[in-house]
């Protein structure tokens, strides 16, 4: 094996601060190098720069033995490397095929031939196990279908070597699984490959080496065989993780209820169909489930983001249906969305402006009716800022410069700290390192043994196993088993997902 | 923060000086003397208390027209109709303040009162059919605009045409005396419309800092989807930051028949192409509301100093055009960008339509 | 004041600096109507004849008017010359502001003691146009492009309807807008439907757009005529006629009496009396020989009813004082 | 009068030919993800071209050739203008309509010495000719005469653009840059190159509609001869939702509400009234049409994070 990829002594400053400092990272024909770190760590800047995204402010780059120095992606595409965004980088309007080939349509004479465009991908795939439909839209795939096409289409513009930020922070269990062996495939076929994570669990199953990132150096590069989970983590937080807090008894009543929903456009199949769910006071109830298969619908329903068919979503017995976002929010509903940038953040606004979002009614903040006072809220963002461990300059700063961990962390910090008597938890450790997945799992918990409702949606069974009282499975827009605490293996729950029945 | 300022105005003074450089060309090619004329046109703008007092004046509708596009792009939408809110609105209030009984002040009142709800109902009603019907508001606004001009040519032309002396302009009646906006100095033309629009820039600038609304309006702007998730109502938004755009855009045209014209006269606000302008305005100030205060005086003077340009040189009209278009197409140009800033926007697509 | 014609005469021969001044307002830019230009064009005759300096000033929009007239009189002309009736409001008031200043408004009427007004009675040109229309159609039909459906043209529109009824009771009359002064266009486009309803003559009242229908009667073969001067040199073979208007007379005649000493306020009217409006052959000579599609013979009856109008005997309303 | 006939289609076609050149045009821009305010200017510079070149020349060809090559140098201000120097395309769009009235009139004034218009009797405009086949078709056949070969052209362009973006690699790029353009620029597509081809084709376009208005339906230059056409075509591009066939549609929808609106005229109404005809069904037009605006996303500005 010989060195693919060098980079030596790079640093990245942004102003004063060294996002990258003094960084040499190395990558070797046909491995699976993990880089992991905290939130922050300088993980994706590394990664960007060795793209072309980003240029750094010294240190170098080798591929292949060769200086080299990128001012764009296109250059490092020339040299063979590849870069699967988190938030992919496709054209929702194209076809799978025509996502694929771009770039380098075949064609003759100017026409771009579209039939040898599916064939070719449909080769491609079939040779690296990977199914998918090339004539179908990319705005109809599935989140881990549109990876799949990333990672195809990386793979078609030629990369020997290929960087995946955070792939499988978005993927269900099962896709995961199918990552990794596609990942193992590729690397066997020669290909290289730097994955970035979070999951130590999934670093151990497919990486040859694992480098540790804390605040932009390195601080250890193991092979896998040298190290344990543990010894990771402490490499990256730089102390051991403690223990989930003990959950106190809770006997509420029921708080949140939604009764026979329906959700779906006219003359389409419904979206959610015929959804009955509880959620006690001081319980939390997690969904799980494929995602794509309603949980999405159910959680804007009950937050008033689309409208519902027929049905009822109650609170203490209340209808809250004709309610507003406003109002519902009002009632005590808050909301850690599930994709943050979509719902969660305006990413051209500041920290503060971000954090502002849902306290801007509140009188508290208010010096005259209408009137933000804003030095009044300050405190309660600085705070939020300590506990989590948010790093961020300034709380001016804007806020896509912060990492996206950060950016979750806000948003967690900032639907939290409404102390609403029911909590919608989308996802809320996506992206977030495993200290900062202690502290989130930590506070939800907290919220619980205070008597807060909690519904918990996530794509990761061993987060709904934690934090959950009961679990519900939903499938093709119904709920298809429910699981208490107790019941619930992940082996049962996977069955539930794919659609199969267990019996108890 | 500091240092964007600087940025910015290092941008906009090298923008303005390769626009003078390019019209210095225009002017060299078409034998007209440089240093004269573009003294001529300062002159014009400023030369005198009169010609400032009417630079003024000229600002006024472009100012209240670009506060209205301003707040409508920080909602996050583009109000295109300007044209049309304000001849709507200033055609309906000049027959309030024409033909409402009462004393001077309650007319004009009730004409500005009128002009507001006109002006924003019409873009409301633009607004109301982009929530409800997905029809997009930019070409709504532009269609709307049309019709309406048409229609208040219209009115004008027959039921409401001013039979009295000639009778050969498609204009109203004339106001009482009592119903017009005073000067504020006599003999000029600069008239309290000017003030008024200057208020309502502080307020906006007020409102969009430090209010909840201003908040929501900022936030919609930015990412419309995180606004409603934080609660903001997507339809009421629209509809107000509509009301509040096609309301100054109205008052732009109010102003110009109770402080200027003292009648509505048909083509004399479109002509002028106010509502471009105010949307240069806006968009040169990237819709901040004090900064549209210098843009828009920019532009009048720009336009101030083309007709003192016109009047005292022999250098015509239209190379005072030529110049003024110049100095437009350079003015949000960016050139101190460096090839690293460059590089590194390459990757980001433009910013659509706003 | 503008009366001491002797020193006034003298100091311009002696010394340029301080020659008379005038400062000619015009209420748009010179440009889609002849009219301004012919009006701008007269005035600097008479400032060549009478060694008066004369500055033409060009508005861009209706605002601009009220300012341009302020500036000139800051600056001291002599004479302050505008035109037309968008003028009118800004004159007036600008005028009652400084009774010290002379004003002359051309086309329109401002009633104040240092404003001369001189207006045009073009609605007894487009009589006669008319006139000749309703006596020189095969086809029985009579067109005519006017630029907008706006009250001022109706001087035109209606004028030329009632003298076209009068000799030829029987024509139908086809009025079509081009919506716009400056839009050839879509006036070509309009005479062409019109000569598809069978139109064999059909007037241009469309400022630029007359040249569109003069176009089209070329294409097609039907007759026309234009406005202000003598617009049949531009196609002898199908411009026939053309309407006349003598602004440059009134712009040269305004300086000319102001050198004199002649000038007062108060109206000055042109009609077909005084030949400040007309119609080519019938009130004025043209540099093109007759078309045969006007014969003789009916240039010879319309100049009875040209004869009558002056007279007296037949009286021609001006449409935009008829109510 | 009949409301419909075949001339008033014969004079339809005419009509809109100018307004579907530019809203072609429009079309190139947006699927790029440019919004072109400039649409009139440019058309109003072919026009000015048109005549210069065939004044000068006696050459038709070489005229329209002149008017297409105007109205692409302005287009490349324009894209030079907003993405070398990142201006705001809105406002330089603007200024272009600005500068392209000053320019003409001035030019107007230097090169003919003349103000508002200019006129020769001896310059002679684009021929009529027959489509061959299309013009025996009984009935119909009609509109196909006697129009101008750019009315022809006009009228194909449709198809051809509709081939090329749908058919053609080169088509298939250049909507991939309106789809998303950091996703395109990720892929190594030349996005800023693209964008100048299409701007500049969409500025040929403008020069063929300027040619059309000052050499096919009229042979003259008058200053502003555009009088709104460009924002007329704007809107076709939006209506159309910037869909080759949707422009057509929108255009020909416009220039037949357009007629009507003339032949309404001879029934008494207010001409205001009637010239609002046109708008009016536009935007009813637009209740059933409204699907979206095109497949170009402007909303879908990932970055390549
Ligand atoms: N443009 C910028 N301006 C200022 N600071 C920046 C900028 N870009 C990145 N940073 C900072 O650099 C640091 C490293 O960010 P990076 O995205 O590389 O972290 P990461 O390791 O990928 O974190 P995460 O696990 O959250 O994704 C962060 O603290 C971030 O705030
Ligand atoms: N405008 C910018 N200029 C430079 N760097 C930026 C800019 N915006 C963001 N960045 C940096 O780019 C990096 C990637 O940001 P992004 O939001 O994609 O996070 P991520 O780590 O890739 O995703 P996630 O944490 O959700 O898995 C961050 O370090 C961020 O600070
Ligand atoms: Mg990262
Ligand atoms: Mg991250």
């Amino acid at each position: 094996m010989s060195e693919r990829i060098l980079m030596k002594n790079v640093t990245k400053k942004y102003g004063d601060f060294y996002a990258n400092n003094e960084i040499t990272f190395s990558l070797q024909d046909a491995e699976i190098h993990a880089i992991i770190g905290e939130n922050g760590a300088g993980k994706t800047t590394l990664m960007r720069i060795l793209y072309g995204l980003e240029e750094q402010t010294s240190g170098s780059l080798y591929v292949n033995g060769k200086p080299v120095r990128f001012s764009s992606p296109t250059e490092a595409i020339k040299r063979g490397i590849g870069m699967v965004h988190q938030h992919f980088m496709l054209f929702p309007h194209l076809t799978v095929a025509e996502n694929i080939v771009i770039g380098h349509e075949p064609s003759s004479a100017g026409l771009f031939n579209r039939k040898k465009a599916v064939s070719q991908v449909k080769e491609l795939a079939a040779s690296y196990k990977m199914t998918i439909d090339p004539t179908k839209k990319v705005k109809h795939c599935s989140v881990g279908e549109q990876q799949r096409i990333e990672i195809l289409k990386v793979l078609y513009q030629g990369a020997e070597t290929i960087i995946l930020d955070e792939p499988t922070a978005v993927l269900t269990p099962h896709e995961v699984k199918g990552l990794m062996d596609t990942l193992k495939l590729l690397a066997t076929s020669g290909k290289s490959i730097i994955i970035i994570t979070h999951k130590l669990k999934e670093v151990m199953a497919c990486a040859n080496r694992i480098t540790v990132l804390r605040n932009g150096e390195v601080t250890g590069s193991r092979h896998v065989d040298e190290t344990s989970e543990d010894e990771l983590a402490t490499l990256m937080v730089g102390r051991d993780l403690k223990e989930v807090p003990p959950r106190a008894a809770q006997n509420g009543a029921t708080h949140l209820e939604v009764k026979n929903v329906v959700v779906g456009e006219k003359g389409e199949k419904p979206t959610l169909h015929h959804v009955s769910l509880q959620v006690k006071q001081g319980e939390i109830v997690g969904i799980a489930g494929v995602s794509g298969n309603g949980q999405s619908e159910l959680i804007q329903a009950i937050t008033g983001l689309i409208p519902i068919e027929s049905g009822d979503v109650t609170m203490d017995g209340e209808s809250v249906n004709e309610l507003t976002v406003y109002e519902r929010r009002q009632k005590g509903i808050s909301h850690i969305p599930e994709d943050r940038y979509q719902w969660g953040i305006a990413k051209s606004a500041s920290v503060a402006e971000n954090a502002l979002m849902g306290y801007q009614y509140i009188d508290a903040y208010q010096s005259v009716r209408g009137v933000i006072n804003r030095r009044r809220f300050r405190p309660l963002v600085t705070k939020w800022i300590e506990q989590f461990a948010i790093k961020t300059n300034s709380l001016q700063q804007q806020i896509d410069q912060l990492s996206g961990g950060n950016i979750q962390k806000l948003v967690v910090a900032r639907e939290l700290g409404h102390e609403s008597s029911f909590l919608i938890a989308a996802e809320p450790t996506r992206g977030v390192d495993i200290g900062a997945m202690e502290r989130i799992h930590e506070a939800l918990i907290e919220r619980r043994n205070e008597g807060a409702s909690i519904l918990l949606v996530s794509s990761e069974l061993s987060e709904i196993r934690t934090l959950s009282d009961r679990i519900v499975v939903m499938f093709e827009g119904k709920i298809v088993g429910e699981l208490s605490r107790d019941e619930a293996t992940e082996e049962k729950i996977s069955i539930l997902m794919a659609g199969g029945t267990v019996h108890a | 923060m500091r240092n964007e300022q600087i940025q910015t105005i290092l941008q906009l003074t090298i923008a303005i000086t390769i626009g003078a450089v390019v019209g210095a060309i225009a002017m060299i090619v078409s034998g007209a003397p440089v240093i004269t004329t573009y003294i001529q046109m300062w002159n014009g703008a400023f030369g005198n208390f009169y010609l400032f007092s009417s630079t003024l004046a000229n600002a006024t509708p472009i100012l209240l027209i670009a506060l209205g596009v301003g707040i409508a792009f920080r909602a996050g939408v583009f109000n295109l109709g300007g044209e049309g809110q304000m001849v709507l609105a200033a055609v309906t209030a000049s027959l309030v303040a024409i033909y409402l009984p009462g004393p001077g002040f309650v007319k004009v009142l009730a004409a500005i009162t009128t002009g507001f709800l006109v002006g924003g109902g019409l873009s409301m009603l633009a607004g109301w059919m982009e929530s409800r019907f997905q029809i997009q508001l930019i070409i709504s606004t532009l269609l709307l605009n049309y019709i309406v001009v048409l229609f208040a040519s219209y009115l004008v032309s027959f039921p409401f045409q001013d039979r009295t002396g000639s009778a050969a302009l498609s204009q109203t009646a004339m106001l009482d005396p009592a119903a017009r906006l005073p000067k504020l100095f006599t003999g000029m033309t600069v008239h309290w419309g000017f003030v008024i629009a200057l208020l309502l820039a502080v307020v906006l600038y007020v409102m969009l800092k430090h209010t909840s609304f201003g908040y929501d309006i900022m936030m919609s702007g930015k990412n419309a989807s995180f606004a409603f998730y934080g609660g903001v109502s997507k339809t009421k938004m629209m509809l107000h930051s509509m009301l509040i755009s096609g309301g100054l855009a109205g008052l732009a045209g109010v102003f110009e028949v109770l402080g200027s014209q003292y009648r509505f006269v048909d083509g004399s606000l479109t002509d002028p192409g106010y509502a471009w302008s105010g949307i240069m305005a806006a968009l040169l100030a990237k819709s901040h509301p004090l900064a549209i205060v210098f843009a828009s005086l920019f532009l009048g003077a720009l336009h101030t100093g083309s007709l003192g340009l016109e009047r005292n040189t022999d250098v015509p009209l239209e190379i005072a055009n030529v110049i003024k278009a110049t100095l437009i197409l350079f003015i949000t140009a960016k050139f101190s960008i460096t090839w690293w800033q460059r590089r590194k926007k390459a990757g980001v697509s433009t910013s659509g339509t706003v | 004041g503008g009366n001491e014609e002797p020193e006034v005469e003298a100091s311009a021969e002696a010394d340029g600096g301080d020659e008379l001044r005038v400062a000619l307002i015009l209420p748009e830019r010179i440009g889609v109507n002849p009219f301004f230009q012919q009006m701008d064009e007269g005035a600097n005759v008479a400032a060549e004849e009478y060694g008066v300096s004369v500055n033409t000033i060009e508005s861009t929009d209706y605002a601009a008017i009220e300012d341009n007239l302020r500036v000139a009189i800051s600056e001291g002309y002599d004479l302050i010359i505008t035109s037309s009736f968008e003028s009118e409001d800004a004159l007036t008031k600008v005028a009652s502001e400084n009774p010290d200043q002379q004003f002359a408004i051309i086309d329109t009427v401002v009633d104040l003691p240092n404003v001369q007004s001189v207006t045009f009675k073009e609605h007894e040109a487009a009589y006669l146009l008319g006139a000749a229309a309703g006596l020189s159609t095969e086809t029985n039909k009579v067109g005519m492009i006017a630029a907008a459906d706006i009250p001022l043209l109706q001087k035109w529109t209606v004028g030329f309807e009632e003298g076209l009824k009068k000799t030829n009771p029987d024509a139908e009359f086809l009025l079509n807008y081009v919506g716009g002064f400056d839009d050839p266009a879509r006036a070509k486009e309009l005479a062409l439907l019109q000569a598809s309803n069978g139109a064999d003559f059909i007037a241009g009242a469309a400022a630029v757009g007359d040249l569109g229908v003069f176009e089209a009667a070329a294409e097609v073969g039907f007759y026309t005529s234009g406005q202000d001067i003598d617009r049949t040199v531009v196609n002898p073979d199908h411009v026939v006629l053309s309407q006349l208007k003598g602004t440059d007379a009134a712009a040269y005649e305004t300086i000319k009496s102001f050198v004199e000493g002649t000038f007062e306020p108060g109206v000055v009217a042109y009609g077909l009396e005084d030949e400040g409006v007309g119609v080519t052959y019938i009130t004025h000579e043209s540099e093109t020989p007759l078309h045969d599609f006007v014969s003789e013979d009916v240039i010879e009856e319309v100049k009875q009813i040209k004869d009558q109008i002056i007279a007296g005997e037949l009286v021609v309303e001006n449409p935009l004082s008829g109510e | 009068m009949e409301l419909f006939d075949l001339s008033l289609l014969h004079s339809t076609m005419r009509m809109f030919t100018p307004i579907l050149l530019a809203a072609l045009g429009g079309l190139l821009c947006a699927r790029v993800g440019v919004f072109n305010v400039g649409l009139e200017g440019l058309v109003l510079i072919g026009a000015f071209s048109a005549i210069v070149g065939n004044y000068f020349t006696d050459n038709l060809i070489v005229a329209v050739t002149v008017a297409m090559l105007s109205g692409m140098i302005f287009s490349f201000l324009l894209a030079f203008m907003t993405i070398q120097l990142k201006a705001n395309e809105i406002v330089v769009g603007i200024a272009i309509n600005f500068l392209a009235l000053g320019l003409t009139t001035f030019l107007l004034r230097t090169i003919f010495d003349v103000k508002g218009a200019f006129y020769d009797s001896s310059m002679r405009g684009l021929p009529r000719v027959d489509v061959p086949l299309l013009s025996d078709i009984p009935a119909v056949g009609v509109l196909f005469q006697s129009q101008t070969p750019l009315v022809y052209v006009a009228l194909a362009l449709p198809f051809v653009l509709y081939f090329f973006l749908y058919k053609t690699v080169a088509g298939f790029r250049l909507l991939s840059v309106g789809y998303n353009q950091a996703a395109a620029n990720s892929l190594g597509i030349r996005t800023n190159a693209i964008k100048y081809g299409a701007l500049g084709l969409s500025g040929l376009l403008c020069g063929l509609a300027g040619a059309q208005l000052s050499l096919g339906q009229v042979t003259m230059f008058s200053e502003g001869m555009t009088a709104g056409r460009g924002f007329v075509a704007l809107v076709a591009t939006m209506l159309g939702q910037s869909h080759p066939f949707g422009v057509l549609g929108a255009s020909f929808l416009f220039g037949l509400a357009d007629a009507i609106s003339t032949r309404l005229q001879s029934i008494s109404i207010p001409t205001q009234l009637t010239s609002m005809l046109p708008y009016i069904l536009t935007l009813l037009v637009m209740f059933f049409v409204r699907g979206r605006g095109v497949e170009t996303n402007y909303s879908n500005e990932q970055s390549s994070r």
